[in-house]
């Protein structure tokens, strides 16, 4: 019968197609979510089989093996993109009106699975270079500008890995990744790949997979990508496909490692290689954390957010340190959570408002309160605020940076979370708070599998946050050793302890304590908006009493000096080069006059002549 | 039904072809639908010497009036020849059929004796053992070719034409003298001898033999100096005679380059004339697709297209390495295909609504949506987007240059294909997602070969390994000189 | 104290709520209440300049736990000091009803009692209790320093012996307080005062 | 299963630090009172400030979300306080570390922010605005203090710092941690709202800034929360830098000290605006933050 791996692979790809050859309202969907829950079944069902070993799978495509391994780590990553994706599907039942959404979406699906689980280069770059196209795809429908930028960063970067992966097959004859690790880890001594190509494939991989991963200098694709395309999408874009970028990361750890130290050495006993990609991380997550908090656009604020938070991700996996990848990892699982999240709340505010701009929000509190509800969940998982997965990840991957002894990268965190916080709470005040445009006032909670989407992605947040032994310990069985030790509710590394549920009880009582004394005073009475302290002057309701545009405007002009430099500007303008030289190149060659051919023809001869006989 | 029929596919068309001024008698539609008949014979006999082929595994050997080679003609239809006879076959029935609706223009008798005579042109030089043979054949192709693009009797293609045949007619010429000086050295004409005793040559002599046809074919096979007359030809010529040229015509010019560089390894010069042609290649592949970046007709801008997907043939082919020779064949045999998906649909585009410029294509997919979806399968696949066939072709011929240690070569042809995906996801997006238009009806008969087509490329995407276990076996007879050698009966006589 | 009856009136729902009676710890939040009056920021006429020195070394009534505090919503004292123009009336009306109770007002001066030197002026509120309910008033116009001080006493010892009821008369005959504003001003006059602002903002 | 021990010791505590922070708030109107020579109120004057907000007998409130704004922020702060070591009693600090606490120290502003943003006042979204760029402004000094700090000892475990200060000797007798110690009280300056950083309720400009439209119990809950919350701050200054206690007495001294350092700063600097104080934070304590990182790596 078919082997399960299959039936994961390829069971959404199916469901898409057929979905989009069906396209009848009901049929379609129905199709769309069964399609995106079996990935998660079946990982579920074989969770016990792959604890004690890892189950293979190969088929043979016009001559290549594709190899596909379902082992702890891969088993984890899949786990995560496929409860996104099952949230994501729930989310498009009611925001993509189109068959076409569903085909690509869930064929991008297939891509990042096919990418956790491929065991080979070949089948590696395929589903690779099948999510970069289907998520393309996606975009491209709704914004063209934006999905060529999109398409064409991301193909440069699966480009660069083919050209690395050819370097890798030219020299070790295989593409399969045992066979590369063990050549690779023999050659490191033998040194047949010489430092400067190891460096050339090592910055080819760099690229590829920075790209997806959203590192600074090629992370312009991200804010248009993520905010063009339909928004129950953008969760499992942002939630399960630039984990693809940090997993690549990872591969280079464990395809290259040995190579890659002992081509380059340490660094202040760090490994040159990781500290390049740790301070990566972080430029990224400061970098993108400021843009985040100045956008304007609630779409533009989120696209920036996840590339700082996949930041943290590089950082993590940058430490080297085994303490640094249960971080990362971890991270991986909660970024996914809580900014898929984010991007269900977005896509039930766009549908139900249809406004993107925070100047036209605010406000919405009452009317959309459960969406309200897991909104702040989210707020407070990103945030790191204690009782959720948000903070117990970002708490490891403090403990890794600072026991590295990486003291600048481990600032960078704390200003990355601060400024997460600041725009965080921007988020909630624009559009949740403060006074109610006139326009939103029959605004109606979102409809209920967007709801049920939601729910699917917040309980684990809670869960995680309260009891992150859970993760750890299947954290522990990837990385093979007891990094992470404690309990269930209690994470004890070497240098420090965080008792989730403890903090939790403490909140509780404290806020016990709190509400006693509100219930103690005198009853409130509630009074509408207008009837706030204006100096005295008379309010009404056609007064603007909140600040809804250019919220943190002394920020921008404390940076006035950095903003001035944008990354995006500078590709726009490469683009443009570009598009001028090939004009250039048109005219001076293709000149339509038959004299200047033959005159090619006689060079063409005289060379012929002159390298015969030179 | 022993081999000898296979010779049918070389006297059907000519024959034929001088029947069609009778034909004419009976009227322009009879034309049109004797054309159809002739194609379609003759695509049967390449289908059954096809399949011929490759269930004995050996070759076809034809000789002309009986007479052993080296002094006879011979015909040698390997597994390369037999497979590429097909698809020439296959693609005429296809623009046959296709020409009944798209040519309107009056002397139908000409363009049918023009359209056959092609058809033979490119069955010789690919089936012909000899290497004169092959001249005459290049020739009837090439001026047949001319007169086909001048068929629209516009200005334009009057000037593309010329400019054809004279950058055509001096590289004929060249072949010409080079085959002489070979002629003269090694006192043979056919390709299996010369291949025995091109070790013997003279270095110099051999050198400038070497070179100067290499210089002649690679006019025909459109390498990058020699290309300029390729784009004006692509787009004054008729639609279904474009998709001819692109699907075959200059195949057959890239396989004849390939069969004699390969014949010739004993040359001692072979390298040097290798990398010089790698280096021409990857400058066709990088300078067509910059080229066609900012077209404005689309006609002409996959023609570009075209253009560089031959000179990543040529790169594959120069490479001098086994698994190189079969990724050229593999992309040949899937460029074939989607660029004759592509320029019948655009031309189909193009006779419906008078014209092949981007403002034609705006709504397509609200307006044709079969030819639209066509135009969108074929231009994903030209990319090289997985799941489509153009994808493993190029991955291979990517990993032969990796491997065979050009890594700036095939970053150019990568940086050149980024480019290429710009220009086409600008055509999917002019067509489904901007401009307005209400549904037209399309032909039945071009909708079913756009549908088969399309087919074809899925289906050979999803499942590539019968194309490539194929495309091994014709790489395989090109780059085994030995066994051509030992499968060709020479008699003894001679130096 | 007597029991307060409930206040059933239909106006704008200001004063339509029941007050929270703390039996048990009265006296301790009247003594709390009595050592931290807060001052609303909002100087209303001539006499905010008598308001600094309170604040400076010589007097300093922050030893008597009083603070001047820029939110009404925390303030207990609102010092009234000198002349009221309607304009500043209306202002002074809609900060004393967004302080909680309970609240006191301390008029400075002569003008709030009966107009003083601007008796005829057609621009001053001849008589500021008919509007709002005054506490404490002291003479002079623009009393000193010790005048206010004095002033604060009174009011501290008002609220020690619980007859500082401003705030009390001002719940119960709200329909009087609120006939003679709407006379002085016009029905409705919040909404209008507001639309004016609106062309600036 | 409850060690009655440990919630007799919370209740303790709990009362204790709710009562020593007003006591540190009179302190601190006090001394500024006596440094412009004036008499000043009595130092329990907050206390009294609580009990008439308490007193109050009618609440105004905005919705759900600004009642609840208070009671978290309060509730946060009593959290944070239970996981410092405060003298000999060890509450929970076993159970957690510097990273949890020091987060734990910043959720009372965003319980602060919610109430304040959901008040629809455009002073209160000033002030909400300030508290975030102050924050964001001050976090990365911050930071690199805390970082020299655990890189010098080596450890994140509160209670471990502290035995490893009583056997060699304060965190401030190191030179490095001396540096990062007068980072440390530049920020610690913002974390309470002094003088030169009391940019986010800016009495004159913005009217109490988040506290606008607070009043009645809501004020007295934000007031004891302050309290807890200075309580909490100068314990964990006294903690980290000042080699802990062993005794109530003595940590009281240490957090008296700590706090005449901030209040003879905030009598003499006039306040900064957001951008200066944001380009100042940038500025002067991150580069003092990176030698003291650097020097203890």
């Amino acid at each position: 019968m078919i082997n399960e791996l299959m039936i994961i692979l390829f069971a959404p790809l199916i469901a898409g197609v057929v979905a989009w050859a069906l396209d009848i309202k009901g049929i379609r969907e129905a199709i769309g979510i069964i399609g995106a829950a079996i990935p998660l079944a079946y990982l579920v069902k074989l969770y016990p089989t792959i604890i004690e070993n890892p189950i293979d799978y190969s088929i043979t495509v016009s001559g290549f093996t594709l190899q596909f391994q379902l082992n702890t780590m891969s088993w984890y990553f899949a786990a995560v993109a496929s409860l996104v994706g099952l949230a994501m599907a729930f989310g498009m039942a009611v925001t993509s009106r189109e068959s076409y959404d569903w085909l690509f979406a869930l064929m991008s699906f297939t891509g990042v699975l096919g990418v956790f689980l491929s065991q080979d280069f070949v089948g590696f770059f395929l589903l690779w270079e099948l999510m970069t196209f289907a998520s393309f795809m996606m975009v491209l429908r709704r914004n063209r500008h934006e999905s060529l930028k999109y398409f064409v960063l991301s193909v440069i970067g699966a480009y660069a890995m083919l050209i690395a992966i050819g370097m890798l097959y030219a020299k070790t004859g295989a593409l399969d990744f045992a066979s590369i690790r063990q050549v690779l880890y023999m050659d490191a001594a033998m040194g047949t790949i010489t430092t400067r190509e190891t460096a050339i494939i090592f910055g080819l991989f760099l690229t590829a997979f920075g790209v997806k991963a959203g590192a600074v200098p090629l992370h312009v694709w991200a804010p248009g990508a993520y905010s063009e395309t339909d928004q129950s999408y953008t969760a499992f874009f942002s939630g399960a496909l630039s984990k693809a970028g940090a997993y690549g990361f990872l591969l280079l750890y464990i395809l290259m490692g040995y190579k890659l130290y002992a081509a380059f050495g340490t660094f202040h006993n760090h490994l040159t290689f990781a500290y390049i990609i740790a301070w990566i991380g972080a430029i990224t997550v400061v970098v993108a954390s400021f843009l985040a908090v100045l956008q304007e656009d609630i779409r533009k604020l989120f696209a920036y957010s996840s590339v700082g938070q996949v930041g943290y991700i590089l950082l993590a996996f940058g430490l080297g340190s085994t303490l640094g990848f249960a971080g990362g990892l971890f991270h991986v699982l909660s970024h996914a959570i809580f900014k898929g999240l984010f991007w269900l709340v977005t896509a039930a505010i766009i549908l139900q408002t249809g406004k993107t701009q925070f100047k036209d929000m605010g406000g919405l509190a009452e009317k959309m309160p459960f969406t309200f509800a897991m909104g702040l969940i989210a707020v407070l998982s990103l945030a790191g605020i204690p009782p959720m997965a948000g903070f117990a990840s970002k708490w490891l991957i403090y403990e890794a940076a600072i026991s590295a002894h990486m003291p600048l990268v481990a600032g960078a965190i704390f200003l990355g979370s601060a400024l997460a916080f600041a725009y965080v709470v921007r988020f909630l005040y624009a559009v949740w708070f403060g006074q109610r445009p006139s326009d939103l006032e029959d605004v109606k909670e979102a409809p209920l599998p967007l709801l049920i989407a939601m729910a699917l992605l917040a309980i684990p947040n809670l869960v995680f946050g309260v009891a992150p032994g859970l993760v750890t310990q299947y954290i522990n069985k990837i990385l093979g050793g007891e990094v992470v030790g404690g309990d269930y509710y209690k994470l004890v590394t070497p240098t420090g302890t965080y008792n989730a549920l403890l903090v939790t009880i403490a909140l509780v009582i404290g806020l016990a304590i709190a509400g006693l004394v509100y219930i103690y005073g005198a009853k409130t009475r509630k009074i509408p908006v207008t009837n706030t302290y204006q100096s005295g002057n008379p309010v009404t309701e056609e007064f603007n009493l909140s600040i809804r545009r250019n919220f943190y405007k002394p920020l921008a002009e404390a940076l006035e000096f950095w903003l001035k430099y944008s990354w995006d500007r500078f590709y726009e303008r490469v683009a443009g080069m570009a598009e001028d030289f090939a004009d250039s190149l048109r005219q001076a060659f293709y000149n339509g006059n038959v004299q200047s051919y033959s005159w090619y023809l006689a060079i063409v001869l005289l060379i012929l002549a002159l390298w015969g006989v030179l | 039904m022993n081999g000898q029929y296979a010779s049918l596919l070389i006297a059907l068309p000519l024959i034929s072809a001088f029947f069609v001024p009778l034909i004419k008698g009976l009227g322009k539609k009879a034309v049109k639908y004797y054309l159809v008949l002739i194609t379609a014979l003759q695509t049967g006999i390449a289908a059954w010497v096809f399949q011929e082929v490759y269930t004995t595994g050996k070759p076809i050997i034809v000789m002309a009036g009986a007479w052993r080679p080296p002094v006879g003609i011979n015909l040698y239809i390997g597994h390369f020849a037999a497979l590429f006879v097909l698809i020439v076959a296959v693609v005429s029935f296809l623009m046959a059929v296709f020409s009944i609706r798209a040519i309107s223009v009056d002397p139908i008798d000409k363009y049918a004796m023009l359209f056959l005579l092609v058809m033979l042109g490119a069955t010789g030089m690919i089936a012909t053992g000899d290497i004169f043979n092959l001249f005459v054949f290049m020739e009837i192709t090439a001026i047949s070719a001319y007169a086909l693009t001048a068929y629209n009797k516009t200005g334009e293609a009057a000037e593309a034409s010329i400019k054809y045949i004279i950058l055509g007619g001096i590289g004929s010429s060249f072949f010409l003298i080079g085959i002489a000086l070979i002629y003269g050295s090694l006192g043979t004409l056919n390709m299996a001898q010369i291949a025995q005793l091109a070790g013997g040559m003279d270095a110099t002599v051999a050198q400038v033999g070497l070179a100067l046809i290499v210089f002649g074919l690679a006019v025909e096979a459109e390498l990058f100096p020699l290309n300029a007359w390729a784009p004006d030809a692509y787009q004054a010529a008729p639609h279904p005679i474009t998709a001819m040229f692109s699907a075959f015509v200059v195949k057959a010019g890239l396989y004849a380059l390939a069969r004699i560089l390969y014949l010739m390894q004993a040359v001692s010069s072979w390298h040097s004339v290798l990398k010089l042609l790698i280096i021409m290649a990857t400058l066709t592949v990088f300078v067509a697709e910059f080229a066609a970046l900012r077209q404005k007709n689309v006609k002409r801008m996959i023609a570009y297209s075209s253009i560089a997907q031959i000179g990543l043939i040529g790169l594959a082919f120069a490479l001098g390495t086994q698994s190189g020779v079969d990724a050229g064949v593999f992309h040949m045999v899937n460029h074939a295909i989607v660029k004759a998906l592509l320029f019948l649909a655009v031309g189909h585009v193009a006779v419906s609504l008078g014209g092949a410029e981007m403002e034609k294509f705006e709504g397509l997919g609200k307006r044709m949506p079969l030819t639209a979806f066509a135009i969108t399968v074929g231009a994903i696949a030209a990319v090289g987007i997985p799941l489509f066939n153009v994808f493993w072709s190029k991955l291979r011929i990517l990993l032969a240059t990796l491997g065979a240690g050009y890594s700036w070569a095939a970053a150019v042809v990568l940086i050149a294909s980024v480019v290429e995906a710009v220009y086409y996801f600008r055509l999917i997006h002019t067509m489904w997602f901007a401009g307005e238009g209400e549904r037209i009806s399309e032909g039945l008969a071009v909708s079913l070969m756009l549908l088969f087509l399309a087919a074809l490329v899925i289906v050979i995407g999803v499942y590539p390994d019968y194309a490539w276990s194929i495309a091994q076996k014709a790489g395989n007879d090109i780059f085994n000189v030995a066994d051509y050698i030992k499968n060709v009966p020479l008699m003894g006589v001679g130096a | 104290m007597s029991e307060m009856k409930e206040m059933r009136n239909e106006n704008d729902g200001v004063i339509s709520y029941e007050l929270q009676e703390f039996k048990l710890f009265e006296p301790l939040f009247k003594w709390a209440r009595k050592k931290s009056l807060w001052i609303v920021a909002f100087c209303t006429g001539c006499g905010g300049i008598e308001m600094p020195p309170l604040a400076t070394a010589r007097y300093d009534f922050e030893r008597f736990g009083i603070m001047p505090n820029p939110a009404p919503r925390m303030g207990d004292l609102f010092l009234i000091t000198g002349y009221v123009t309607p304009k500043t009336l209306k202002r002074i009306i809609i900060t004393y009803e967004m302080m909680q109770d309970p609240k006191y007002i301390l008029a400075h001066g002569s003008c709030p009692i009966n107009g003083g030197v601007y008796w005829d002026s057609y621009n001053v509120v001849k008589q500021l209790d008919k509007y709002i309910p005054i506490d404490v008033a002291i003479a002079g116009c623009m009393p000193r320093a010790e005048a206010v001080m004095d002033g604060i006493m009174e009011i501290m010892r008002k609220i020690e012996d619980g007859t500082a009821d401003g705030w009390k008369r001002y719940r119960e005959n709200y329909e009087y307080y609120r006939k003679n504003q709407d006379e002085l001003f016009g029905e409705g006059w919040r909404e209008k005062d507001a639309r004016r602002w609106l062309a600036w903002i | 299963m409850i060690d009655w021990k440990l919630v007799l010791e919370v209740i303790g505590i709990l009362i204790y630090a709710t009562f020593m922070g007003f006591i540190f708030m009179g302190i601190e109107r006090k001394a500024m009172a006596r440094i412009q020579r004036r008499v000043g109120p009595p130092i329990y004057q907050p206390i009294i400030d609580t009990l008439k907000l308490l007193g109050k007998k009618e609440s105004v409130s905005h919705g759900f979300i600004y009642d609840f704004g208070p009671v978290f922020a309060m509730g946060a702060s009593i959290a944070a306080l239970l996981f410092i070591p405060i003298a000999n009693f060890q509450l929970f600090s076993s159970n957690a570390d510097l990273i949890v606490v020091a987060y734990l120290l910043e959720i009372p502003m965003l319980g602060i922010m919610l109430g304040a943003m959901s008040s629809g006042n455009p002073y209160s979204a000033l002030g909400v605005q300030r508290g975030l760029l102050t924050m964001v402004a001050m976090q990365l000094p911050y930071g690199l203090a805390l970082i020299a700090l655990i890189q010098h000892w080596g450890t994140f475990k509160l209670s471990e710092i502290v035995a490893l200060q009583q056997t060699q000797g304060w965190s401030i007798l190191v030179p490095a941690l001396f540096v990062a110690m007068i980072v440390f009280d530049i920020v610690f300056q913002a974390m309470l709202g002094l003088e030169p950083f009391d940019i986010v309720s800016a009495p004159a400009e913005i009217s109490m800034g988040p506290m606008v439209e607070y009043g009645g119990k809501h004020a007295a809950l934000l007031f004891t929360q302050h309290a807890i919350q200075l309580f909490a701050e100068t314990a964990f200054f006294a903690v980290l830098f000042l080699g802990g206690a062993s005794n109530l007495l003595e940590l009281l001294i240490k957090q008296i000290a700590v706090l005449f350092i901030a209040i003879f700063v905030a009598s003499i600097y006039p306040r900064f605006t957001i951008d200066q104080a944001a380009k100042f934070f940038w500025k002067w304590p991150t580069i003092l933050g990176i030698i003291a990182v650097l020097l203890t790596v």
